[in-house]
């Protein structure tokens, strides 16, 4: 009705412009893995990725298709599957500033932007390397304690867009996110949450008692668009496991520049990807 | 009298479970973390000994997840003094318990850089029990000093610090660490190994008493839980883990 | 099977000693009316009592019965039953000490107790006589901001108990809440959480996962009883409404420290309770 | 050309509810707040008069019901910068715009002890349009000098505000506020009512154009949504309100 739901992904990966700020979860939450693509081919670039609290393929395509000038998080990894490649060469290489974190204060950052506060303190972290090598970070005496008591005060994280893919959504806009709370976090702190589901379903899903507690209500998102098979090759919660074998053939093309560009070729660019994900 | 198996019945893994479920002991809430199947068995094997009192929650479990607030919730237990243990590896970890997740090499374009830091900066100040672990002991993980700091084994009394490390144990033998001397200290050596081979195998000075225990296996009902409940219990998470240590249980399933 | 399930909401009220910080709901999370009833019975005294983010009959009853010593809150209201006659009474002769809030100011604190934080900072309050009354709250220069920017900074709230009534509870003391996300927030910080239910139900809601995502876990709660009708003579959730004529009357009585106690001699010590109930 | 009822055949509360949706126009997301029907009513028409654009959260209600995160989340929208539009009242209300609603007398052992202060003393600093509603147009309420400052109406530059008094709306008049000079000015008087009722009911200054025209009734096609179809949305939150406002609907219901 009002236009939020997109004929198609690419539509959607139209509203990022080059320079954004966005947010990815882990891999449990969802991954919009279509949309990622849909913005490998759209040749979004200078991005700064900010993962709740790590990422994994979504964030090693986007690296190595360029997209990301700066990377904050936790950790990349491929899980199971090994190391992130790309994520390793741009590291190596020096082409991606990362700002490495730890999972609570990405966490913490998100609930500040969330809370629309400009900071959180949070304890932990002194004398490691990960603080020493933020000076966006800031270390202070706690105001509330007549003793010597220093704690770290993050900055609020507030993205232009968060990306999740979910199970459904409805015409309004409103998504199912189910039990994965930290959709909230992240919804809050974004300017816009944009969305890829399964499938889009009639009614109000925040009408219905059964879904209205699991629902992100059509406030937050910026844009909806249905992708069967969304988080392909990764797992998506319950419903479909990962791609155990296109995930290890990922990592074996993207060993080197020239393998990835071929992948990007034949799974991103080119037509392969529909088919690869049946 | 309790039964014992001889040793070589007994797989490292399931030896490595029976250390961490004792290390456990007492505890309320324990939580392994990710890709963990070696502490989420120990986690497991430990609520079966405490008759259930302890709560339990493996990571990335469906049928043992106690999470329903997001992610964060694991992070918030620990600052709410609610998590009594947890576990953290590294790629290196050092003679004063400083652990490196980050990489090796000039941070931040390492040589080789491996995923990042994720709780640990947080979870080691936070949660009393600390379980160090690896599956690796050589000289290349426990080194004289790690290349980057992704959290420190020890902290200035005027840290807020209510964790830290407890034990670190790996497949030859059990240490523990004493936080005032910031040294690690040898515990037991498990069977078929000996001091030297942990001494040749560690790249920073440690405490050795003058006679090392050898590691007390688990007892026969205690390994006989392990493998015809504990792994299937292992399987919902970690079917691959499961099919390679528990070959029988899987089979019989 | 730890002794998580009492058989009586009296043998509940009988773990919170006097001098307890205690926290309670609004009256839409559910109130446990019944257990605030035992404790009257019990005869508890000095109590701090915080409200997430008000009270009403809960809170009057307990101020009546002087069970308490210090109220945190942000209102004390009977709604369109109008003021609370006890309350109102208290502050009017200083017996009661109150510590009045603005609604987010109490959810940050408690927040900030759930995060094990010392303090959380918000925005608003400054120039307000809310704020000019609390001399437990501080005003701070933001530090990421280069310009003059003061921010009030409120220190956590860790109650040792916090109080709600919910629909039903496993016999592990698994407790389901629904939609009533705000009890995660009281549950974490308090140290532990005390429960009545409408009913004790058979198997693990956490297991279920229809019910998984509206669970407090056992693990934040430190009793459990059953208390048909618990709420009583408050609304609970789409349960049962507020008892009208009960309410009606309550404000009549309570107008006067003869009628409230009259009022508490019939139905909390007496036994007029359950019949009117039914 | 619209076609406009006489002033006799329109209801004080179905003014009030027409007036306020034309106060909300624009509005991405406005939510009303506790016991409050005609500022829900006013919402609910504007989100009609929006073609469905606007978000509109109406606090107790299942059917309009926004928050999925908990009572915290109306507060967590209005420091997003989210909310657009809120509404609040209070037992006094001054000429700076300042909001009391705590008590009469010394503080803290009031005369006379309301409530408390909700959340005014946070929303009015971060939501554009707050709304000031009364259905009481009395010097007792409008009164020269608040006994307690709830909220402040005005901030000096220095603090963080976002949000403040848009409109002030009584039973016989629409006022707003200049900030700058702190001050209320008569928008308009409602059908019925004069100016000098207003000065008289008024216990502060303000300002008073040449010209105060009267306030714009709404069509009878606005009447006929309020009557036949925001009546019944209400009911559902206010059944006492709207068997009495609206008989004619609640009986055909």
């Amino acid at each position: 009705m009002t236009g939020i739901v997109h004929d198609s992904v690419d539509s959607l990966a139209a509203l990022i412009p080059d320079g954004a700020k966005i947010v990815v979860p882990a891999d449990y939450t969802g991954i919009a893995m279509e949309l990622t693509r849909a913005m490998v081919r759209r040749g979004v670039r200078d991005l700064y990725l900010v993962c709740l609290p790590v990422t994994g393929l979504q964030g090693d395509i986007l690296i190595g298709a360029g997209a990301v000038k700066t990377i904050e998080t936790s950790a990349v990894t491929l899980g199971e599957f090994g190391g992130a490649p790309r994520f390793q060469a741009a590291i190596g290489d020096g082409s991606l500033k990362i700002k490495d974190a730890t999972c609570p204060a990405i966490h913490a950052g998100i609930q500040a932007g969330q809370k629309g506060i400009p900071y959180m303190p949070l304890r932990g972290m002194i004398g490691s390397d990960v603080l020493a090598n933020r000076d966006d970070w800031k270390v202070a005496q706690n105001p509330f304690s007549d003793e010597e008591d220093p704690i770290v005060l993050l900055p609020a994280i507030r993205p232009d867009f968060a990306l999740i893919h979910a199970k459904k959504a409805d015409r309004h806009g409103n998504v199912y996110i189910g039990i994965r709370r930290e959709v909230m976090a992240l919804a809050g702190a974004s300017r816009q949450t944009l969305v890829t589901v399964e499938e889009i379903v009639d009614g109000n899903l925040l009408r219905d008692d059964e879904t209205a507690a699991g629902t992100l209500p059509a406030l937050y998102v910026g844009g909806v668009a249905e992708a069967r098979k969304g988080a392909w090759p990764l797992a998506f919660w319950d419903e479909y496991p990962a791609d155990e074998a296109h995930m290890t053939s990922y990592v074996a093309a993207a060993r080197s520049a020239e393998g990835f560009q071929d992948y990007l070729d034949q799974f991103v660019t080119g037509d392969s990807r529909a088919a690869a994900a049946e | 009298m309790s039964d014992f198996p001889a040793p070589d019945e007994i797989r490292t893994e399931e030896l490595l479970i029976a250390i961490i479920a004792r290390l456990l002991e007492g505890c309320r809430l324990v939580s392994s973390g990710a890709s963990s199947p070696i502490p989420g068995g120990g986690c497991l094997l430990a609520r079966h000994q405490s008759g259930g009192a302890m709560h339990v929650n493996v990571l990335g479990s469906r049928a043992n997840n106690l999470m329903t607030n997001g992610g964060v919730e694991l992070f918030d237990w620990a600052a709410q003094g609610r998590l009594d243990a947890f576990f953290l590896g590294g790629g290196q970890i050092d003679g004063q318990a400083n652990i490196n997740l980050v990489g090796i090499g000039d941070y931040p374009q390492a040589k080789i850089r491996w995923p990042g830091s994720f709780g640990s900066a947080y979870l080691y100040y936070l949660v009393p029990r600390v379980i160090l672990f690896r599956e690796e002991h050589t000289r290349r993980v426990f080194v004289e000093k790690v290349d980057f700091i992704s959290t420190p084994g020890t902290s200035d009394p005027e840290v807020y610090r209510t964790g830290g490390p407890y034990a670190m144990v790996s497949p030859i033998c059990q240490m523990g660490f004493d936080k005032d001397r910031r040294k690690f200290h040898l515990v037991s050596v498990h069977p078929g190994h000996t001091v030297e081979e942990v001494l040749d195998n560690t790249g920073f000075d440690i405490d050795v008493p003058e006679h090392v225990p050898e590691t007390i296996l688990p007892d026969r009902a205690t390994l006989d839980i392990i493998r015809q409940q504990i792994s299937l219990e292992i399987a919902e998470c970690y079917p691959r883990f499961a099919a390679k240590v528990f070959p029988e249980a899987m089979n019989a399933a």
